[in-house]
Parts: structure tokens; C-alpha cells; sequence
């Protein structure tokens, strides 16, 4: 058991710079920040070290932080620029019982991660989610398709906040 | 018999053939197919707690009669990719096949559409134009599914022939017939005549013939199950895997005679099963009619005999249908393999060895 | 070509009998494909099963939509899915008839305002004969909806319809 | 000379009879051996991410219940703690006994479903029958509880929508009482039927360490031979007042973590969550149900991940909150969703027959996988 000072202490000695800070101001869960394109060696570590050894990766969210600017047109469709998108990681050992929280922040303009599919095999269609519901795009991802909106789906990223449908999709009308 | 009557009455051989070729179709087949599906659906209801067809006729039993009239109604749907000349040909060979069986089937001591004497090995060949029916039917419809069925259906049957032949080449040699009629007439009288309580044989002879036969009938009855596709069997249509297998693509009425012919097929089997080891016709207990002197009577009862029989056996198979599981094709091809044919390899060993007693 | 294809311009007495004898087989006899979406499919199931015993009625379900003559659309209709369910509509032989069961596959149920994947009511894809309401709808919501079905089907006639 | 061989692709589904719903599987296969399986999910997806930005935090329960429609208890007990921890509300003993009551009810009714269905994939049909005939005893005590069958809405944030039936106890006591008879009928026409455990012992190993690294949980998991349980293991509600087992895989009939464990597991399962029912029934306190439920539920800023034991495994809720009255983020981590994508591995060098007996014994729910 370890809470989660001590295992941001661990990766702060072992990452440094990469370790962006533990917040634990708001209320529940407290979290790390880290760099996005260094989170899958931060991960490799966190499973492989043997006072860590998070071996289940429970959960992997995309989240919209929709803190950019939101931009207007003149036909009053809105859309953010700037901001970030964010992806989460809730960590647990089945072995020692702790658990741990991981937060990645990455541009919305570029939003680029390193895949963490070779870690917890688990994390797969998990990404293939984020990818397909954000449009974060996992470096590294063996099959980073569309899974649950169809293939050829053109219309953008659906969970987005600035997402707008389209009024129809092969043939078939969209909106209500 | 009923072909000389009728040659007797009409003086044309050509119509009485004609007649009494139709004769089992329309007075037996048909009725029976209908009536076995809807006692499968309420057969199958009672077993589950429900009450299956209650709203057509009473309780339901004009069902299949109202399935057939609508199957006819239904647009006959030839899928564009298929090979049209073969999937149109694929189910009358079927119906055909499990039709032409009965013409060799001795119903009564006076009703058998045709006498062959190499009854038993028509019954068995005629069988293969199903496989035959079967497989075109797979490969015309040009769906992997139905491939899939007929290539696993033509290696279920042709493997499961095997034992039950050599079930039949034992009869053969005990008996030394191959007549059907020949086969029945010999286990007359009384039940323990019959082939399963050692057929004709006396004394020390019975005795030892009696657990050959009672394995050698559920050998056989298991491998005649396999060759109709019954459930543990069913792996050719099997629902749950190949949707419903070398008949996915049949609509309509072709659909229709593939389902006529596999419980026609069903009660063919039943009969073999109760001719070869139960006595054909022939009454457990002697006849009402000969006893009160009224000869007439006793065809009419091996027909009873003979329907009862055969409808036992098709209740078992609808039994064991909703009761068991159902194997893989691997399972199914290794319990052939290695254990019915070396049993019946046995048995045919050890028969021939006592009947030298 | 079926039975059917053929209409007639005026009806007698044969041609009213038959229609009769053929409406109640067709009524009697809907068999349905074997095919559930979502929610809706487990109510369906259950009408099926031991309780509320679709096979009263003459409703077996088939595997193949090939031999069916009714198709329960269960559930959401997803984009996704609504190609797939338009054909296997056409893989039907006709006659055949369309059960829009539970709010969603009515008009998108409560997916209607925010569901950026769901199709609002599965008459945009395929022809509905008869809309049973509920989320999800009782099983004797279905059996009525069933029995509304072979009203429609008993009223059907070949004599050519005079505008 | 070497025979040119062609591999085949089958295609099963969306519509197939034994997908379990809306699944598109794309077998590769080598006469009838599977060479690889690819899983296509999405048909049915419904959103329920997007709606539940659009909604109020109490109008997201009716929406959760649609995700698992086979075990909506469960998704909206999930919920109602998460939000519950999130808000810091204190809810009444009686309160947790019923979520604790509905909460078995509801898994012994989805894995009544999950064992029929699964006889139906192996080709016996009448246990499929007699599941559910046992399920209608469990949905009428829903019903008589909350007025529907399949999608509740019962259990709120804070507490719940209404009180147990007067009659509820006495007809949960006979249900219990029927169905223990009940149970050792299926054990007896399905469990050890012979050819049932030809069809599924040693078909479908699933190793523990895969299992870990895939994050399959819940009976999955357990039948691979790790004693690990979210009602043990990190425990919520009341469930450590009770006495029961932790079944785990035992290898009885095959190898540990092959299909029949995994089916046995749920029968064993059943059998446990009866023991729960019966002392939580025995323990109930009087109080009021609705005492706790919040006015107006608004959140402060933060966010939380809970998780509860689903029939089929760990149901994880993330929520983001932004405190206004509308969440900025519900992610659902659906069990069934991790533990397809072990399906393939699962497959690999068995038959086609065996794709239908290994897709049945992990017990999915497309509406949780495409949510």
C-alpha cells in the first residue's frame, strides 16, 4: 500500500522533469500531471517496478477540458480553439491493493500521446475510443481505427463540445 | 397384395403401379410430416413449461397445415449469386430420397409398395440421394454457412453409415434375408421373437444373442439419429453456429420440402430401427383378429403395430432433441470413428461366432 | 413469383374464400427472425419464453430471414446498423410484415435529442406496419402488437384495389 | 506438391443468432479452425457519454439503466455511490440493505439469462426456458416494487424512489425457497451433462496473467483462479455485514479458466447471492428511504472513479464534475467492453463451433460494450 505522495515521490526521482505536479486540491481523487509523450515509459514503470507493480490498468478516459477560446461564426456555430484535451488513467495493483491516477494534457489543435497498449493490452480499444470520441491520437497504437461510430463516419469527433452533427449520413437524416 | 387387388379391380398395371406408389405419400407421409411437426412444437412446449400452438384450431392442431398453406404463398426467392439449376434441383432430390424409402417399408403383411428383396440395402442406398441432395444444396447457395453445413452433414452421414451397416450385415448373416417382408414375417407372433430378445433363435443361442442385440439397436439408433441430423446431431443445421445451414437460403415452398423430407426422413429411420430389431408389423401379443376369427382385422392391426412403433421411436428423437446439447463436428466424427464402429465390429464378430453354436 | 403476385380486378366468391383461407394462414403462421438490438430483445425473449409463450400464436423464430415473414425491430436503430437492418428487410420473402417494437426503433426514444448515432424511428430505413409503444414495451404489449398485426393481415385481399 | 490453400472469412453477424445482440464477428478461418477473430462493436451505440452531458445528474440514472439492460440495478447502483462520494452523502441504513437486495436479485437474474442463452449456444434449448421462467419470478418482485420489469429507475442519489412492497419480503422468502430446487435442476439437465462438458471443458483457456493484463474482472476473472471481488476486495454499501464465498475456478471438469469454470462460476454465484438475500432480509432496519436524497444536486468541482461489482464484472462510473448541475464527463468503464477484447486471444486454434460456446461463456451485453 502506497498513497499517492509516496508513488509521486518514486516517479519524481526516477522522471524529474516529465512529472508535472500532484494536485489534490479538489475534492475525492487526487492525480498527477504528467507529459504526454513521456506516459508510456512513466507507465512501463509504474508496472514494472517492484514497489509499484500496477499490473491493471482499470480505466482509460478521453476528456474534453473545453478551456480554449470559444469562437463564434457568423452563422452562431460555435467552436473552441485553443485548449486542451485530456487523457486519464486509473491504475490499480491487484497485488500490493493501492491505487493511482494518472492525467496527460495535450493540445487540442495536435493532440498527440504515446500509446500505452504495449503496457496493459487492456488499454487498446480504450484508445481506439478516445481516438474515436476526441480525436486524441495515440503514438504507437497498433490499430488506431474507428470502433464505435462507423468506419467511414467524416463528421468530426462526436464527444467533443464544439461537436456539431451533420444532417445526414449516407442518405439516412440525423437530427431528429 | 394391395398392387395385385388393385390389378385385380382396375385390370391396368400401369394405373396400380401409379396408385400404389402415391398410396404411402398421400396416406401416410404427408399426414405424418404435418402431425410430427406440430407434435414436436407441443412435444417440446410440455417439456418447457409452456403450451406451444393454442389459437389455430383447437389447441393448435391445424398449425402446420396453416405453416404449409403460407409457405406456399411466399415469394420463392432464388438469391442472384446462386447456381440456379442445382439450388432449384437440391430439394426435390431430398424429398425424393426420404420418399423413395418408403416404397421398400412393409407398413403391413399386405401393404408394402414394393417387395425388393434386397430391401435393407435399397433402404440404405436410396438414403445417400439425400447427402448427395444435401451437398448440392450447400454448394448451389453460395453461402459459407451452407457450405459449411453440407460439407459437415455429407461427412456426418457417410461416417455414421458405416456402423449402421455393419448392424445390418450382422441381421444378415443371423437371419439370411434381405427382405424387409422376409425380416418381419420371422419375428412373428409373440415379443420375444423379436430380433432385441435374440430374433428366432432358441436355447443357449438366444441367450447369448440377447446383449449383442440390445447394443447393436442403440448403435444403430444412434447412428440412424446422426444420419437424419437430430440433435446431439444436429451440427449440419445447427441454429446457434451456421444459422440454419445448407438450407439457409431456401425460402418458401423449397424450403418447405426439406422440411417435409427430415421428418419424413425422422419417421423412415424409426422404422428401420423397429423392423429390424422390434418386429416390423408384427404385434407383441398375438392378433384380436385372429382370435375372434376375423382375418380382415389383422392387417389393419400391423398397421397400428407398425405406426406405434415407429411413432415411439420419433417421440424419443424429439425427446433427446429437447433434453441434450449438442456435440462438435470433431466429437461427432471421433464418436463414430472410435466407438460405434469398433462396437459394431464386435458385435458382428461375436454373432457370427455364435451362430456356429 | 408467389401466389400472391397476382391481383385480380374484381372479386367473387372464389376469390373471397381464398383470400380468406390464405390470410389465416398467413396469420397463423408468422414466423419471426431470430434478431434482437437491445433492451427490447430481452422483453422479447421473454415473450418467447415459458410465460407469455409467443409459440401460442404460431411465432417461431427463425435464424434465417429467409424463412421468416416477420421482422420485431427490438431496440435502437443505430446509423451503424441501420444498412444492415434495411437488408436484411430485403432478404425477407414477401409477404412479409415489419413490428416496430419499444420507443426507440418508434423514433429514437429517449435518444431523440443528443443521440448522434441513433436513427430517430426505423420507418426512415424500412416500412413499419405496426408500432408498439413502451420502454421497453411489456411482453403483452407485444402480443397485443402481435395481435394488431394479424387484424391488418386478416383484412388483406388480391382483388385489386379501385382508387 | 503442396496443395494452394485459400483461408476463409466468415462474417457472423450483426444479425447471427448467437452474438448476444448486435456483435460483428470476422472469423478467419483454415477449413473450420479459427486463424483469428476480429471483433466490429459500435452497432449499438447509443450515446449514452454524450447524453449524459446534456442531462441533469439525477436525469442521468434512467440512461444508465439502458447500458446493461440486463443488470440496470447494478448500473444505477454504481452511479447513485459514485455521486454519492462525490457529494459526501451520509444514506440511510435501510437504504443500503435494498440496494444490497435488488442488487443480488439483479445478478442472479442476469446470470439466469447468461446461463440460459449460453445452453441455447450449445444447442440445448430447454434450459434456456427454464432460466427464464425463474428470471419472471425476480422481475415481478421488481416490478412489484418500482413498477417496471427490465429498466427501473429505482435507486436514486441518496436513496431511492420508493419503498420495498409490503408484501416484498415474503414473496423474495418464497422465491428463494422455489428457486433452490430450481437450481439443482439445471445443475442436473445442463452442469453435468456429459456432452456439455465435452463441448466446454479445456475450450477457451483464459491464463491468469492475461486475464490481469487485459483487465478482465468479475466471474471471468475468477474462474481463471484469482479470488478477487470489488464486494471483498473494496468493499461498498453493507456487503462486509454479510457471510459468504468468493467462488473461484477450480479446473474441475478441464484446465482452470476454461469454458465450463467460467459457466460454473455464475452457478456458484447464484448460490451465494441467495445466502446474501437471505440474511439481508433476516438484518433489514426500519427508516425512511427518501431522507437523504438531495433538493437539488449540485456538485462541487472535482472528480471522482467508483466502481461496484457488476454480474459481469467491474463497473467503473468517472465522473467530472464542473459544479454546474450537469456533469462535463461520465465515462463508463463496462466490463463487458475490457473483457471482448480477450476474445480473440480466447479463440485462437479452436473450432467454429467453439467461437459460439467461448462468446457465450464470457457473457457479454452490447449495450454495455457500445454503451
Amino acid at each position: 500500500m502506497k498513497t499517492s505522495e509516496e508513488i509521486l515521490n518514486i516517479l519524481k526521482d526516477k522522471f524529474g522533469d516529465s512529472i508535472i505536479e500532484l494536485k489534490s486540491d479538489k475534492p475525492i481523487d487526487s492525480f498527477v500531471l504528467a507529459a504526454p509523450l513521456e506516459v508510456d515509459k512513466i507507465c512501463m514503470f509504474l508496472r514494472d517496478n517492484s514497489d509499484l507493480q500496477f499490473d491493471s490498468l482499470m480505466n482509460l478516459s478521453g476528456v474534453d477540458d473545453a478551456n480554449g477560446e470559444k469562437v463564434k461564426d457568423n452563422k452562431g456555430t460555435e467552436t473552441i480553439n485553443g485548449g486542451t484535451l485530456s487523457v486519464w488513467y486509473h491504475l490499480e495493483s491487484t497485488k500490493l491493493k493501492h491505487k493511482f491516477t494518472l492525467k496527460v494534457s495535450t493540445e487540442r489543435a495536435k493532440p498527440e500521446v504515446t500509446s500505452v497498449t504495449e503496457i496493459w493490452k487492456c488499454a487498446d480499444w480504450h484508445e481506439r475510443e478516445a481516438y474515436d470520441m476526441y480525436g486524441i491520437i495515440f503514438l504507437n497504437h497498433p490499430d488506431l481505427r474507428r470502433i464505435l461510430m462507423p468506419y467511414d463516419w467524416e463528421h468530426g469527433y462526436p464527444l467533443r463540445k464544439d461537436y456539431r452533427n451533420p444532417e445526414f449520413y449516407q442518405g439516412m437524416k440525423v437530427p431528429y | 397384395m394391395i398392387y395385385e387387388w388393385l390389378y385385380n379391380i382396375t385390370g391396368s398395371s400401369i394405373l396400380s403401379m401409379f396408385v400404389v406408389s402415391l398410396l404411402p405419400l398421400f396416406v401416410f407421409i404427408l399426414p405424418f410430416a404435418l402431425l410430427a411437426v406440430l407434435a414436436e412444437r407441443k412435444v417440446s412446449a410440455h417439456m418447457q413449461d409452456r403450451l406451444g400452438p393454442m389459437r389455430v384450431g383447437y389447441h393448435g392442431i391445424l398449425q402446420t397445415v396453416a405453416d404449409i398453406i403460407k409457405l406456399l404463398q411466399k415469394e420463392d426467392l432464388v438469391p442472384a449469386a446462386t447456381d440456379k439449376k442445382l439450388f432449384n434441383f437440391a430439394p426435390l432430390l431430398v424429398f425424393a430420397g426420404s420418399y423413395a424409402v418408403f416404397a421398400a417399408i412393409p407398413f403391413s403383411s399386405i401393404f408394402i409398395g414394393s417387395q425388393i428383396q434386397l430391401g435393407i440395402i435399397y433402404i440404405v442406398a436410396v438414403t445417400g440421394l439425400v447427402v448427395a441432395g444435401i451437398l448440392m444444396a450447400g454448394w448451389a447457395s453460395n453461402n459459407k454457412y451452407s457450405l459449411l453445413g453440407a460439407m459437415r452433414s455429407a461427412a456426418q452421414i457417410i461416417s455414421y453409415e458405416i456402423p449402421t451397416l455393419l448392424i445390418i450385415l450382422t441381421i444378415i448373416m443371423i437371419t439370411g434375408t434381405l427382405s424387409l417382408y422376409t425380416l418381419s414375417e420371422l419375428q412373428t407372433s409373440y415379443f420375444w421373437n423379436w430380433m432385441i430378445l435374440g430374433g428366432p433363435a432358441t436355447g443357449l443361442q438366444k441367450i447369448l444373442y440377447i446383449p449383442l442385440m440390445i447394443i447393436g439397436c442403440l448403435v444403430i439408433y444412434i447412428s440412424t439419429l446422426a444420419e437424419v441430423n437430430r440433435t446431439p446431431f444436429d451440427i449440419p443445421e445447427a441454429e446457434s453456429e451456421l444459422v440454419s445451414g445448407y438450407h439457409t437460403e431456401y425460402s418458401g415452398m423449397k424450403f418447405a420440402m426439406f422440411f417435409l423430407a427430415e421428418y419424413a426422413n425422422m419417421f423412415a429411420v424409426s422404422a428401420i430401427v423397429a423392423i429390424i430389431f422390434f418386429g416390423g408389423y408384427q404385434s407383441p401379443f398375438g392378433y384380436l383378429g385372429n382370435a375372434i376369427g376375423l382375418h380382415w382385422l389383422v392387417p389393419i392391426e400391423q398397421f397400428f403395430w407398425f405406426t406405434a412403433k415407429g411413432l415411439f421411436f420419433v417421440f424419443v428423437q424429439m425427446w433427446l432433441r429437447w433434453t441434450l446439447p449438442r456435440f462438435r463436428v470433431d466429437q461427432l466424427m471421433a464418436f463414430c470413428w472410435k466407438y460405434l464402429i469398433p462396437i459394431s465390429f464386435v458385435i458382428l464378430l461375436l454373432a457370427g461366432l455364435i451362430s456356429l453354436i | 413469383m408467389g401466389i400472391l403476385d397476382k391481383e385480380f380486378s374484381e372479386g367473387n366468391i372464389v376469390i373471397a374464400k381464398t383470400d380468406d383461407l390464405f390470410n389465416w394462414a398467413r396469420l397463423s403462421s408468422l414466423w419471426q427472425v431470430g434478431f434482437g438490438l437491445a433492451c427490447c430483445a430481452i422483453e422479447m425473449m421473454a415473450t418467447s419464453a415459458s410465460h407469455y409463450d409467443f409459440d401460442r400464436f404460431g411465432v417461431i423464430p427463425r435464424p434465417s430471414p429467409r424463412q421468416s415473414d416477420i421482422i420485431i425491430i427490438s431496440g435502437t436503430v443505430t446509423l451503424k446498423m441501420a444498412t444492415r437492418i434495411k437488408r436484411l428487410y430485403e432478404q425477407m420473402p414477401d409477404p412479409k410484415y415489419v413490428i416496430s417494437m419499444g420507443s426507440c426503433a418508434n423514433c429514437g426514444g429517449p435518444y431523440w435529442e443528443h443521440g448522434y448515432h441513433v436513427l430517430k424511428g426505423v420507418d426512415r430505413v424500412i416500412p413499419v406496419d405496426v408500432y408498439v409503444p413502451g420502454c421497453p414495451p411489456r411482453p403483452e404489449a407485444l402480443l397485443e402488437g402481435l395481435m394488431k398485426l394479424q387484424e391488418k393481415v386478416r383484412n388483406e385481399s388480391m382483388i385489386k384495389k379501385s382508387a | 506438391m503442396a496443395l494452394k490453400t485459400e483461408e476463409m472469412v466468415l462474417n457472423m453477424g450483426p444479425q447471427h443468432p448467437s452474438t448476444h445482440g448486435v456483435l460483428r464477428l470476422e472469423l478467419q478461418l483454415e477449413g473450420e479452425i479459427i486463424k483469428d477473430v476480429i471483433p466490429h462493436i459500435g452497432y449499438l451505440h447509443r450515446c449514452f457519454e454524450k447524453h449524459s452531458e446534456a442531462m441533469t445528474y439525477p436525469q442521468v440514472i434512467p440512461y444508465t439503466d439502458r447500458m446493461d439492460y440486463l443488470a440496470s440495478m447494478y448500473n444505477e447502483f454504481g452511479y447513485a455511490l459514485a455521486m454519492e462520494r462525490l457529494m459526501g452523502i451520509e444514506v440511510p441504513e435501510r437504504v443500503e440493505y435494498i440496494r444490497v437486495i435488488m442488487g443480488e436479485l439483479q445478478r442472479i437474474a442476469s446470470h439466469l439469462v447468461a446461463l440460459g442463452t449460453y445452453g441455447a449456444d450449445i444447442g440445448a434449448f430447454t434450459p434456456f426456458l427454464f432460466c427464464f421462467r425463474d428470471r419472471e419470478r425476480i422481475l415481478h418482485l421488481f416490478e412489484i416494487t418500482c413498477g417496471a420489469r427490465l429498466l427501473y429507475n429505482y435507486i436514486w442519489i441518496g436513496g431511492l424512489s420508493n419503498d420495498l412492497h409490503p408484501d416484498f419480503i415474503r414473496l423474495t422468502k418464497e422465491f428463494i425457497k422455489d428457486f433452490k430446487p430450481n437450481l439443482k435442476e439445471l445443475n442436473d439437465l445442463l452442469s453435468f451433462n456429459a456432452i456439455f462438458i465435452e463441448r466446454t471443458a479445456d475450450v477457451g483457456i483464459l491464463p491468469l496473467e492475461t486475464a490481469i493484463n487485459y483487465g478482465v474482472t468479475g466471474p471471468n476473472l475468477r474462474a481463471s483462479g484469482m479470488k478477487w471481488d470489488l464486494r471483498k476486495d473494496d468493499p461498498y454499501s453493507v456487503y462486509n455485514k454479510f457471510d459468504y464465498e468468493i467462488p473461484v475456478g477450480s479446473g474441475e471438469k478441464g484446465k482452470i479458466g476454461d469454458c465450463w469454470d467460467r459457466y460454473f462460476i455464475r452457478v456458484r454465484e447464484m448460490e451465494e447471492s441467495l445466502k446474501i438475500i437471505e440474511q439481508a432480509i433476516e438484518q433489514i432496519p426500519d427508516g425512511d428511504v427518501k431522507s437523504a436524497i438531495p433538493k437539488r444536486v449540485k456538485p462541487p468541482e472535482g472528480q471522482i472513479y467508483t466502481r461496484v461489482e457488476n454480474p459481469r464484472g467491474e463497473l467503473g462510473y468517472f465522473i467530472i464534475s464542473d459544479g454546474s448541475l450537469n456533469p462535463s464527463r461520465v465515462k463508463v468503464r463496462a466490463p463487458s467492453f475490457v473483457t471482448m477484447q480477450v476474445f480473440p486471444e480466447l479463440c485462437k486454434g479452436f473450432m467454429v463451433a467453439d467461437v459460439v460456446a467461448i462468446l457465450g461463456s464470457i457473457d457479454i451485453v452490447l449495450g454495455e460494450i457500445d454503451r
